[in-house]
């Protein structure tokens, strides 16, 4: 497995790893396939993702997408959040091996759940995944 | 310690190679005088390999690697007995290369029944002899696993096929060089080997074919090993591999010995580590694996911290495989899903110290405690 | 005088290669840093196959052999195919690892159609046309005869081939390294070579697959070479083959040059031997090949008395054969017989020098002359 | 092919190679398979093989057999001569490669056909190949 330089700063050097007290969203997604585990937590505050942490089971992959993941949405408006694709995560990993995409995939898919988790906590519908977009089931 | 993956060329074996890349590179299938001295060697080579084995030197016959023989002497024995019969009898804990070559078979027609294992790996020789069918062809089963090192109980499974008429192949590429063999007196009627797993050189590899065994060539082609295995043969390869295994036997009972001592040594400190557990047999085992399961933990990401310390190690975990399918050896031992992911073995050679074991013992609690931390799984 | 035969190593493929038997034994599949840089080699010998061949990186498969490539090739493609169909065309001039695979096909229930060739071995491209059935699956003939040189219309036939939606294979184990291929330009699905006929090691080869093939693996096993050929790497004799191919293709034009003008002198001094004619094509032929044949005298034995002089050579007897089948070579070609028994190969290589021409030019008249005084069928 | 030092000096010192002006005999045998022909001419004087010369179309061992086989029966009776088997020549050429046995009963055959035709053109009838005989057809 050949990983960017990124991929492993990232991975030996988790960034937001743990777990939020309360927190106003959890996520948590997993791959059935390679049996990799996500969760994701987040603080919302004025609309906008104020900590977000992260617990990962998985590979070096899942574990850098995990925590570029979190430091791409932090600060973020839940709309800016929800827009974070895979492939952003893993551009901003300067790449993935393919066979590794779809971890990053996991990361999108447990930031959604957060922010859905959030949103019917709050009494809003949960917004629907976008047509089209990549599964990490293949 | 990754021995079990793959071993670097011994130097005295490089030395003896060297000669036949760039001087005596006559072909040995023709002539002249040069092409002598290679056929010379490789007669040599192939004493030195039958004698390894307890076999005649015409019954070794001298292949590109394990993955060859094993698929030559499956597919080789189901091709010419198709007339006979199309059962095959395997284990689900085989190496791919003979798994794969299965389940193509199977495409083709044949059928396969896999005898289940106990959660040490072990295969019941009984459940052998009752699978047994009127049209079964080949029993294949392996010697020794790759993964979680169990030695099978050989004499036994090759005692019954012999009674029952049956070939018997053993794919013994983790076995040989390594633990004793005798193809005589455990009724093998094929083995494979690769010689790169005994500081031999890759790309090389021989499949014994006892004497009563009729197969189909994989590689047809030139008359080459008494016309069963085509193709220019690899003169320095069959040397270096020769000399490898001949000092490899020579050597087995001092380096067993050795290798037991570090294994045990490191099995037992890193079972100190809470929530871990052995795969494979405790007794009946290599003396080089070693292979430990810790919960709540994934395979690959312990194999990139060692790498990040130095250390190269091998997982059952599927995400360190293009498949995405985790270890179907672990699997086949009735694991759990869950914890298969967590596998991490290691294996070692005749160049692991002591303090390469130390050293291990000290970082591999370190970064299992790392990643459990990080873990959802790990109970709060 | 046979470096059709096969070559020696050259010293500094012999120099890149040693590292990776002695050192970084990493597996190129496996994940750790060590294997990183074995990984990194296999990728540029990839490359530099690619780049001689004028094919993708990607559509480069390392095999054992060329024995193994052409099997792979054939078989892979026929149980892929043998749904869509089951008839095969060759020649009747192909080296036997693809004449003898195709037999074993017959066999399995293919059928084979074989393009005569004429008194020079050239296949007509035509013939080939008319060849084509609704249920051809593959075209395979050889780029480059091994024993008497010719160089077959590749290009023609590929184009045939691609205009009618049929795969095609060429063994081009005698002409990588030695003649310029494109096998873009001619249109070649799948293009067989063989380290050892370029100074590369023994044992190494590979298989061009172009993206559109689809084929049955010939080993199954792991996931190496994109999960179309198990084994473990060779990595060794990969960085070898890749640096000699590379070394080959850019002295190319150089060498051929020297080599056309030794084999024509060669061929001209053998030829004024009295009764001798020259097989195989004048000016489509390879620059290193020369095939005589001289009536009344049998191969083998003029093959003995040039040992006895310190030259290797072949022949197209049987009696040099174990199988005592004359060569199927030039019994295609329309030789009789009585004549086919007489024909001696000699094969110069860039080591081959003037002065060995004129050795040759010297000995060979003597020993024709010995064998005749000896021979029931020369006129009195 | 790794031939014995015996049949190599045989091979490049043919002894008895030649023809014989007015024989008494003359057999020639060939192998249709590898094509090889063997032709041997004796004199009989007193019932003995007073001279034989060979010509040899065919490998080494066939020129060492032939060469062997005439220096055994030079001088021999005609039933000592008829006697010599092909393992007699491979055994005093110390042997010969398995595929190359039929070399050696190209000669024991040329050699009976000789003495026959000598035999015949005295009038007398032919012996018989003794049932069982070794053939080079194989
Ligand atoms: C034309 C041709 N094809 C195939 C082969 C087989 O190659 P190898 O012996 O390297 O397997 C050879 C060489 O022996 C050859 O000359
Ligand atoms: C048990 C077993 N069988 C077969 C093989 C295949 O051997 P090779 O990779 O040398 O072809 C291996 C090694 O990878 C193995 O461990
Ligand atoms: S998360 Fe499945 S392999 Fe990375
Ligand atoms: S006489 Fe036929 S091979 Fe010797």
């Amino acid at each position: 497995m050949d990983y960017s330089e990124t991929v492993m700063d990232h991975f030996e050097n988790p960034r937001n790893q743990g777990t939020i007290e309360n927190p106003d969203g959890i996520g948590e997604e997993g791959n059935p396939q390679c049996g990799d585990i996500m969760k994701i937590y987040i603080k919302v505050d004025d609309n906008r993702i104020s900590d977000v942490k992260f617990q990962t089971f998985g590979c070096g992959a899942a574990v850098a997408s995990s925590s570029m993941a979190t430091e791409l949405i932090k600060g973020k408006t839940l709309e800016e959040a929800w827009e974070l694709s895979n492939k952003a995560v893993a551009e901003a990993l300067e790449g993935l091996p393919p066979q590794k995409m779809h971890c990053s995939v996991l990361a999108e898919d447990a930031i959604h759940k957060a922010i859905n988790d959030y949103r019917v906590k709050q009494g809003l519908s949960p917004w629907e995944e976008r047509a089209g977009k990549e599964s990490h089931h293949h | 310690m990754d021995n079990a993956a793959t071993t670097p060329v011994r130097p005295e074996v490089l030395d003896a190679m060297i000669p036949f890349m760039t001087h005596s590179f006559g072909n040995p299938s023709s002539l002249y005088d040069i092409a002598k001295i290679s056929r010379e060697a490789v007669a040599k080579a192939r004493s030195q390999v039958a004698a390894a084995l307890g076999a005649q030197p015409k019954e070794i016959y001298f292949t590109s690697g394990g993955t060859e023989s094993d698929n030559w002497a499956i597919k080789g024995v189901c091709f010419a007995n198709k007339n006979k019969g199309k059962h095959i009898i395997t284990s689900p804990i085989e190496h791919h290369a003979v798994s794969h070559t299965c389940e193509w078979l199977e495409k083709q027609g044949f059928e396969v029944t896999y005898i289940p294992v106990d959660k040490y790996g072990l295969v019941n020789p009984d459940d052998v002899s009752a699978a047994i069918r009127d049209d079964t062809i080949l029993i294949t089963i392996m010697f020794a696993n790759n993964e979680i090192g169990t030695i099978e109980p050989i004499a036994e499974i090759g005692k019954i096929a012999r009674e029952r008429g049956i070939l018997f192949h053993t794919d013994a590429v983790q076995a040989v060089g390594h633990v004793p063999i005798d193809v005589v007196s455990m009724n093998i009627d094929m083995l494979s080997l690769s010689g790169h797993k005994f500081n031999g050189p890759k790309g090389t590899g021989a499949l014994y074919i006892g004497k009563r065994v009729k197969l189909v060539p994989l590689m047809h082609g030139g008359d080459q090993e008494r016309k069963r295995r085509a193709g220019t043969e690899n003169v320095p390869g069959i040397v270096g591999l020769g000399l490898a295994l001949e000092l490899s036997v020579s050597e087995m009972k001092e380096t067993t010995e050795h290798l037991k001592e570090l294994r045990n040594r490191l099995i037992d400190g890193l079972l100190k580590v809470p929530k871990s557990h052995l795969n494979g047999h405790p007794q009946m085992r290599l003396s080089n694996n070693v292979n430990v399961i810790f919960e709540y933990i994934e395979g690959e990401s312990i194999l990139l911290m060692l790498n990040r310390k130095g250390i190269a190690a091998s997982t059952g975990s599927a995400c360190n495989s293009s498949s995405l399918e985790p270890s179907h050896v672990l699997t086949a031992c009735g694991l759990p899903q869950e914890i298969v992911h967590g596998s991490l073995r290691l294996t070692i050679g005749d160049m692991t110290e002591e303090g390469d074991v130390d050293y291990l013992l000290e970082v591999v609690p370190e970064i299992v405690q790392k990643l459990r931390n990080m873990s959802p799984l790990t109970p709060q």
